[in-house]
């Protein structure tokens, strides 16, 4: 069939026509490009005129493929597709190239721009006349739901959809759900316990009957794709019988083996060798520290087996995998503390009295191992002063050059917990002071009124290097007071470093897993960062949570029900539709040589060993053409982006490049 | 077949090494039934023909044209263009040919670099040229202009030069795949015009070695490891061109443990071999750091054109070397 | 070779979710850069096969400009990684080819980067410049004796069958 | 191991000990180091500040006489090892620069092309280069029940990355630890001991050196070690008079790190320099390690 191309020019007003001669393209295009039946140009081509003037010509000229020279693909593809295709042209048969952009925004030579915009146009017209129609796959949706990770933003998302009634798989690697907001003491700047108004939420998701509850657990594998996931959930030996155990911690009381806490209790407190992270943990069903545990270091005690009433100890209880299927997955996978031994300068690790965040969070915590007084590491010496140093780990090109978003204001929660429970004066050491939620500036001002010190300069170092005579026996804090244009030394009893945000250190392999990828910083990358921050370029998988980057509680609650409601409507709906634009690779010239198998992140590429052949599999495929690109022997196709259409796009881009070339054309 | 009309066959050798004229050869006693299904007008290795006859006959009037070497000289063009103009049916046959091969590799110099080394530098043809004489293209006589065809910068394929019909890949074609040829010609079960006559898979089809998934870390030359004789020499860090290559041969060098050299082109639709090799190759490599990569291209891959482009310099998207623009 | 007036074309492949982006930022933006770069839109930079940079090479460009996400930012995963290991053998043919490296540039820019991606531009368009034109076809061309030579053949012939005749 | 060695001016006068030492301990742990020909002097601080083309200029000369065999040079002094790290990174940097300096260069008939020679401090080859291992195996007299305050003073640890944390650096600890030596944890180790202020200004001089040595005593070190002939010279050479200064009675000997190693290697204190120290450290060594010096 001979080609029928109508090639559409926009002006968007003087957007484009400032700095193209559109009309002068238009009239070119109709002239020179072969195949071309209609060529026009319009004041706006978006408008419901212009596209009426697209659908109008494919029915009357029965175009086989439109070229709309207008703004980028990305504002309006959809918007031209749809008119293609209410017109009864496959829409992809319609290609956008984009002169606003990419040529009248960026230039301000009308000569050039006409040049350029004529180049593009000509290229997106070889194009289309070898553009394939293609239908768009559609698969359903799985309406059982996985959340990885059982913080916060983990909760907030699984409740949302439990209580819409669908199911949902939660699974979280420690032996209670909870996440870091079970350590706090209070939430900034309201003051609230937050064991207060966690812990319901914990019994809630415990309880209910939608969420199967998977503790103690990691992600391991996952396949399929959007709608139809399947995943692997390795459930880590508890060495306690799940349905057995009552929760009645009789074990727990009687075990021999005390042992350092250093998840829970930050290494301030201790716990045992069969332990649950702390009283109001959900599941209560306590775990064995094998390392740690007397029968399996040097196989005596068993004491706990003997004191159960119900008989729940299983020591020979094995890692056991799980199989799920699942239509989405939520990560929420959280972050952990900026180790501060990385600062040696400032001397954690080094002086006893030099606190992390973290630490200082289990020392006030009335649940905490000094029932919430403020000590030092003698555990009976109330501190006479105490710095608080910001920034550790952030906003420092050595380390994280971000901002951690939560320190400033937990560090003004910790002034004045200090200021309240003890007599001891405070000082701050800040680059800047970030409070910009709210009421959290109004927090600021309430410290400021309480007496808390700010000195603002960026801490040299922590030291018990005295100079002066006062300076004894204290940590002196030394930083250039950047206000007053001073070194000060603040001598000080305790010292607390406000640690950033990190990561999880198996965020990337994680994310990996299902197909997301993380910044620089390794934080999960969104969709968009404005306006879709809870999806990801994975269809089917949201992020929730500090995972996604430094965020407050309120803000990762935020985030959690929003990535539940945008799951929720995709169960709602209840069918996904897939772009075409995949690979596929013509099986019966393909020799098997197998360099393809190994460069697809999305695991769509298998190798069938009985006919020595690779195969694409569709549904995972996401299109990047990557394996097209690398097939030595070009059997690999990826439609939409096949090499005659990029061949002819580049011929066409370069229908001036050479001055024969234009002879011929114009001769055309 | 012999109840046919006898028809008329030309054979011709360009810039090429002569290996075709013997391959056909390799046919054994089948030649017999080539002689007998046509008649050979124009054969210059094996027998006597004139150009002037075939510039004296009709368009059209060769039914096939076996056409090896590509386009180096004056003559060769001027041959390519009178034997498409006299033929039905034009096949680029071996290499050369289709590709350029071998002698294609001289686009990486000019006339000019090519006449020094030759001329001045010396060569087992000319060990001695203290006069510095080069070939002139017009040399004048008492009985007239002598005219020695031109020597081109740039070796072209066959079909860069005049349209061509069907390609016979190979350097040089195997037997059996130019008797399927021939045979083909002579039942009239041509594929569509343009075509490649042969299989559009690759070598490692046909090359009975495990495969596994690929990553590399080094690669070798030939001479650096003796490869194990069971696994695929790409994973050995060899730098097989048997991904790439259209199959048809058997697998013949990796069968003896070499690794294949891709003298057999590449498949349909490939607009350049070369790259192909590139890209399949460097999506391999176990390394994502921009230095180690370049070391392990560098290290590996010190001639990159010898190894990519052995045989298909000259139908290569860029053909050649850039020329240097003098003065 | 003054080069002031030569105005190089430039072949870009960008992949459509950063680069492709970051071109449209600096469109919002208004950043002006030399319109000499004329952009095709892949998927992603795993997907641009040294053959499209020989052809636009061949074709007639005087630079290509292969743009993709920052590493460990690919839409894609690790795919522009690949696009990274085949740049690095492109380029190392390319220079065995007697084309300055120069004029093949991958560059990382996220859709955040409209600056920095019209700076690049800017600065391949200049270094193209400088350079001068690439005109590859010139390149196989034969200082125009080819014509001249086959006519001398198809003369001669015709002389010599003359005198036979 | 082959070295270039490049012992700069202080190593032939003040720092005779530190040269001496550094040989011989060299000899015992098979680092070979060949003497730069006709080396001169590195300008020491003050050069770059006058003109920064010729202060180079005369450190890049002796790295352009550094064999073309050698690809590395040690420098003991850390004024020298800055010096001629810093050339030799600012030639890489700025490669306009790097051929003004060759063109000064020229002018003697030498060349050097930037980056062929990696500058090393002392420490770092024996550190990273001959390995906890080696360093053990040739100990014949721990040197248990001394307390040593390791100080690294400022120029070796940055600006140039040594692969050791500028602000805390651990390297001689480490070091000093494998020597069976008790090591204090000196937080002060990367201070400054007040470089040629003492020149300038003797009150600012003297507190830093004060800082210095008192909190050495704080933590009861027995000595200080250190790794700079400038820090040797100022917490050593003007020790009684920061005592007479403040009224304090330190009386901590300042030692090289390499006449550590030796006594440790049961290399003879007289071929280490032992004695040449104005603070001397011979009452301790005797009463902490016996009679074993001898």
């Amino acid at each position: 069939m001979a080609d029928k191309i109508g090639i559409y020019v926009c002006h968007c007003g003087s957007n484009i026509a400032g700095t193209i001669d559109v009309e002068e393209v238009a009239r070119w295009a109709g002239k020179n490009i072969e195949g071309v039946v209609v060529s026009r140009d319009y004041k706006f081509m978006c408008s419901s005129l212009g596209q009426q003037m697209i659908e109008d010509d494919i029915k009357n000229e029965g175009l086989t493929g439109v070229v709309v020279g207008a703004c980028s693909p990305h504002l309006h593809e959809k918007t031209f597709r749809n008119a293609c295709k209410r017109a009864g042209l496959n829409p992809f048969l319609c290609q956008m190239t984009n002169l606003r952009e990419h040529v009248s925004w960026v230039n301000s030579d009308k000569a050039a721009g006409t040049k350029k915009a004529k180049a593009l146009i000509f290229a997106a017209a070889e194009r289309v006349k070898r553009q394939k129609p293609l239908e768009p796959m559609e698969v359903e949706v799985n309406p059982a739901t996985l959340v990885v990770g059982g913080g916060i933003a983990g909760l907030q998302a699984t409740l949302e959809l439990a209580d819409a009634g669908y199911p949902v798989y939660l699974v979280e690697r420690e032996p209670s759900i909870g996440g870091h907001m079970a350590q706090f003491d209070k939430t900034f700047p309201t003051l609230d316990c937050s064991a207060c108004i966690l812990t319901p939420k914990m019994s809630e998701v415990g309880q209910h009957e939608n969420v199967t509850l998977l503790t103690y657990s990691e992600l391991e594998e996952v396949s399929g794709s959007v709608g139809n996931f399947k995943v692997k959930i390795r459930k880590k030996a508890r060495y306690v019988d799940e349905d057995k155990c009552t929760g009645c911690g009789i074990c727990i009381e009687k075990c021999p083996r005390k042992v350092i806490d250093n998840a829970f209790e930050a290494g301030m407190g201790y716990r045992k060798a069969i332990y649950s992270p702390f009283p109001q943990a959900v599941p209560r069903i306590p775990v064995i520290d094998t390392e740690n545990c007397t029968w399996f270091t040097r196989g005596k005690c068993r004491v706990c087996s003997k004191v159960c009433p119900t008989d729940a100890v299983d020591y020979d209880q094995k890692d056991e995998t799980v199989e799920l299927n699942v239509g989405n997955i939520i990560m929420a996978t959280g972050w952990k503390l900026f180790d501060c031994k990385r600062i040696p300068q400032y001397g954690f690790g080094r002086l006893a009295n030099v606190y992390t965040s973290m630490e200082f969070e289990r020392l006030c915590n009335a649940a905490g191992p000094t029932s919430g007084k403020i000590v030092m590491r003698d555990g009976k010496t109330e501190p006479k002063s105490v710095a608080i140093v910001h920034c550790v780990g952030s906003r420092d090109v050595n380390f994280n050059p971000y901002c951690s978003a939560v320190c400033c204001m937990a560090a003004l929660k910790f002034g004045h917990l200090v200021l309240e429970k003890t007599k001891a004066e405070v000082y701050s050491f800040y680059i800047d002071i970030r409070t910009p939620m709210k009421e959290y500036e109004e927090f600021y001002q309430r410290l400021l009124g309480e007496g808390m010190h700010f000195i603002r300069g960026k801490v040299a170092e922590v030291t018990d290097a005295a100079r002066r005579p006062e300076e004894h026996g204290k940590l002196i804090v030394q930083a250039e007071d950047t206000l007053l244009g001073k070194q000060r030394r603040i001598p000080v009893d305790m010292v607390i470093l406000m640690g950033g945000l990190e990561p999880q250190a198996d965020a990337k392999e994680l994310g990996l897993k299902c197909g997301i990828s993380c910044s620089m910083a390794g934080w999960y990358t969104e969709r968009h960062p404005k306006l879709d921050p809870v999806a990801t370029m994975t269809d089917g998988v949201f992020v929730a949570g500090v995972c996604q980057g430094p965020k407050d509680i309120p803000a990762a609650v935020a985030q959690g029900a929003a990535a539940a409601a945008r799951v929720a409507g995709m169960i709602a709906k209840g069918i996904v539709t897939i772009e075409p634009i995949v690979a596929s690779i013509d099986e019966e010239n393909c020799s098997g040589c197998r360099i393809c198998n190994d460069l697809c992140p999305f695991n769509a590429i298998e190798y069938d060993e009985e006919k020595k052949v690779s195969r694409v599999i569709t549904a995972l495929c996401k299109g990047c053409g990557t394996c097209v690109a690398a097939c030595p022997a070009g059997v690999i196709t990826g439609a939409h982006f096949n090499n005659e259409q990029i061949f002819a796009e580049i011929d066409g881009i370069l229908w001036d490049a050479n001055p024969q070339a234009e002879v011929e054309i114009a001769s055309v | 077949m012999s109840d046919k009309p006898k028809g008329k066959l030309a054979f011709y050798w360009a810039a090429s090494c002569g290996g075709c004229d013997i391959s056909l050869l390799a046919i054994d006693e089948k030649i017999l039934d080539v002689a007998e299904a046509f008649d050979i007008v124009l054969w210059p290795c094996a027998t006597d023909g004139k150009v002037r006859d075939v510039e004296k006959m009709a368009d059209g009037e060769i039914d096939v044209c076996l056409f090896n070497g590509g386009i180096r000289t004056s003559e060769q063009e001027y041959m390519a263009q009178l034997l498409r103009r006299k033929s039905k049916v034009l096949v680029a046959f071996g290499s050369c040919a289709c590709e350029g091969c071998i002698p294609g590799l001289t686009n990486m110099n000019t006339r000019q670099e090519v006449f020094d080394t030759v001329y001045k530098e010396g060569s087992a043809t000319m060990p001695e040229n203290p006069q510095d004489v080069r070939p002139q293209p017009a040399t004048k006589m008492p009985e007239g202009t002598l005219h020695l065809p031109i020597f081109y910068d740039t070796l072209r394929t066959l079909d860069q030069t005049v349209e061509v019909d069907y390609y016979l890949p190979g350097c040089p074609p195997e037997a059996e795949n130019i008797w399927k040829a021939i045979v083909a010609i002579l039942e009239n079960k041509l594929p569509p015009k343009g075509s490649v006559i042969g299989l559009n898979t690759t070598v490692c089809d046909e090359c009975p070695r495990t495969r596994g998934e690929k990553k590399i870390k080094k690669f070798y030359r030939t001479w650096e490891i003796i490869p194990d004789e069971e696994t695929c020499l790409l994973e050995q860090g060899l730098l097989c061109c048997g991904i790439a290559t259209r199959a048809g041969c058997g697998a013949l060098c990796p069968a003896v443990n070499s690794p294949c050299i891709g003298c057999h082109g590449a498949n349909d639709g490939v607009a350049d071999f070369g790259a192909r090799l590139m890209s399949a190759l460097a999506s391999v490599i176990d390394s994502d750091d921009p230095d180690e990569i370049r070391r392990i291209i560098e290290e590996g891959i010190p001639d990159p054109v010898g190894n990519f482009y052995r045989f298909s310099l000259a139908a290569s998207q860029l053909r050649r070397k850039k020329k240097v623009v003098r003065g | 070779m003054s080069n002031e007036n030569f105005d190089p074309i430039i072949v870009g492949f960008f992949c459509n979710w950063c680069s492709y982006r970051a071109a449209d930022l600096a469109g919002s933006a208004r950043i002006k850069y030399p319109s000499n770069v004329r952009i095709i839109r892949v998927m992603c930079s795993g997907r641009v096969d040294p053959t499209f940079v020989l052809k636009a090479l061949a074709d007639g460009a005087d630079g290509v400009m292969i743009a993709g996400c920052h590493p460990g930012e690919c839409h894609y995963i690790n795919q522009n990684y690949k696009a990274m290991r085949r740049y690095e053998m492109l380029k190392h043919t390319l220079s065995a080819m007697g084309v300055e490296p120069e004029r093949v540039r991958l560059v990382w820019a996220s859709a955040a980067e409209g600056q920095q991606l019209a700076e690049a531009i800017d600065e391949l368009v200049g270094d193209v410049r400088r350079l001068g034109p690439l005109h590859w076809l010139q390149n196989w061309d034969e200082n125009g004796q080819r014509q001249k030579a086959l006519d001398d053949i198809v003369k001669e012939h015709e002389e010599a069958m003359e005198v036979s005749a | 191991m082959k070295y270039a060695y490049y012992p700069g001016c202080s190593l032939e006068r003040n720092a005779a000990a530190y040269d001496h030492s550094v040989r011989e301990v060299s000899d015992l742990l098979g680092i070979k180091l060949q003497e730069i020909d006709d080396w001169n002097c590195c300008g020491a601080t003050e050069y770059f500040s006058q003109n920064e083309l010729a202060a180079c200029a005369v450190i890049a000369r002796n790295l352009a006489l550094v064999e073309p065999q050698t690809d590395q040079i040690v420098a003991p002094c850390a004024a020298c090892y800055l010096n001629l790290a810093k050339t030799d990174k600012l030639m890489v940097d700025h490669p306009e620069f790097g051929k003004e300096v060759n063109q000064c260069l020229a002018a003697g008939g030498l060349k050097y092309e930037p980056g062929r020679v990696t500058v090393r401090h002392m420490l770092d080859v024996i550190v990273d280069d001959i390995g906890e291992t080696a360093v053990r195996d040739k100990v014949v007299r721990p040197l248990a029940g001394l307390r040593v305050a390791p100080y690294y003073g400022c120029q070796v640890v940055r600006p140039i990355d040594n692969n050791d944390n500028p602000e805390y650096p651990m390297k001689m600890d480490h070091l000093l630890n494998w020597l069976g030596a008790e090591v204090v944890d000196y937080p002060v180790k990367a201070h400054c001991c007040g470089g040629h202020l003492t020149q300038i200004s003797e009150p600012q001089a003297f507190e830093l050196i004060r800082r210095l040595l008192q909190n050495a005593q704080d933590y009861n070190a027995d000595m200080i070690i250190c790794m700079c002939p400038m820090c040797q010279l100022n917490l050593d050479g003007y020790q009684s008079r920061v005592n007479g200064f403040f009224g304090t009675e330190f009386k901590l000997p300042i030692m090289y790190f390499t006449q550590m190693l030796g006594i440790a290697f049961g290399i003879d204190p007289q071929k280490l320099g032992f004695g040449k120290e104005l603070v001397t450290a011979m009452p301790v060594l005797e009463a902490k390690l016996g009679g074993l010096l001898v």
